[in-house]
């Protein structure tokens, strides 16, 4: 079974994804959901944009997911991000492992995600209470716009 | 092969048709999501240069990554003709 | 938000218990599932048998998500036990942790599972298609009955 | 408390009237799943000791829990009349 990894620009509906990580083998599956939070270093988040370079951040994605299959044992891995514009508790991100035992499973599943956060060409541009907005880790390094 | 003669590939008076695509903050700063220059830059690092004076982009390369055709490269990457060419900002999924 | 454990006897839908842990600071949320297993230590299991000490797990399960809320920067978790008859592939158990940060939901779901496994008295029992079965971690202590 | 003294609480001709459950492995040995007992033991391990000597169990206290009256205890708990007791063997939940 190989990492499936995909974009949506709709809500986010886990079941069918992670009805193919099914296997009777799998005795455990271990699931993360990131969702958009009302807040972020200090400020109120009352909206959020993400944006992805689609032809690379699905090459990356898969790399990520195959890299997973490797270095853990598990059954399946998959992982479907939103892009768009995503209001608070919507579910941005999930990714999901099945794998004979737990261990692998937890394992894989916070790899995936860290390396997804760090490698993948997303990015996530928050809407503040106060009528700023910033692109995430890009204004904070050089100056905070106000628009 | 000789630093020397490798520059020497693409002299400075040739220009490259390149096909930029800008992704978020630099999206922004471009004002477009893309575009074809007409460069001479001949490595990736040259031509992000190139577009931080025309744009304005602060972010320095150390934050930035470089991508050819679809595939992160290093910076010292030489250009061709023809090159689908991105910068990739500090990146925020999940 | 305290920490809910509770068990079923019907099959585990984990969507109502979710909901509970939807909160607007909840930027991550962990789930673990353990299914049944169509395997163990090289046999083929066909079927699965949970029993409870109902009143002392409830206590000891209460008292772990309280532990959990105490231990990590979460802001909800829960978990349902199925106990009776399961099938290969069926749901035992579901934890699910809510946190404003990942790091925080994957240790608290992980620590949960694993004190759970340790501490709640919760038992099962294994019928293999070699028509034996076993009290896991009891029989294989003392000797392996045949039935 | 001097153990002799505390010993001598409950004499040997004593018998307490106890409320046992069982669970999984030792249900099945015990072949019920409760039962009232009269027995002459003073402390969780002289019951369990009594219960092996009866059903057959063969799981040591090292691999068993006692309880009483729905909470985990020490093996030398002290055992009163009236007392639900439950010994737990090794747990494999989740």
């Amino acid at each position: 079974m190989p990492g499936a990894f995909s974009f949506c620009d709709t809500p986010i509906d886990p079941a069918a994804l992670q009805a193919t990580l099914n296997h009777p083998a799998a005795g455990g599956f271990v699931a993360f959901e990131g969702r958009v939070r009302n807040h972020n270093e200090g400020q109120t988040v009352v909206q959020l944009e993400y944006e992805a370079f689609p032809e690379l951040a699905i090459k990356e994605g898969l790399l990520i997911m195959d890299e997973a299959m490797q270095r853990f044992a598990i059954i399946g891995a998959a992982c479907i991000h939103r892009v768009g514009l995503l209001e608070i508790g919507d579910m941005a991100i999930w990714v999901g492992v099945s794998a004979a035992h737990r261990d692998a499973a937890f394992s894989a599943c916070r790899y995936i995600i860290d390396e997804i956060k760090q490698r993948v060409p997303i990015w996530k541009k928050e809407h503040y209470a106060s009528g700023d907005s910033g692109w995430i880790n890009c204004e904070t390094r050089t100056r905070t716009r106000s628009e | 092969m000789h630093p020397i003669q490798k520059d020497s590939v693409n002299p400075p008076a040739t220009l490259l048709s390149l096909q930029l695509q800008y992704f978020a903050i630099f999206r922004e700063q471009a004002g477009k999501r893309s575009e074809v220059l007409l460069s001479s830059a001949t490595t990736a690092a040259e031509l992000y240069a190139e577009l931080q004076q025309r744009y304005g982009f602060e972010l320095t390369t150390s934050q930035t990554k470089a991508a050819i055709n679809n595939e992160f490269c290093d910076w010292d990457r030489q250009l061709k003709s023809g090159d689908a060419v991105a910068f990739i900002p500090p990146v925020a999924g999940g």
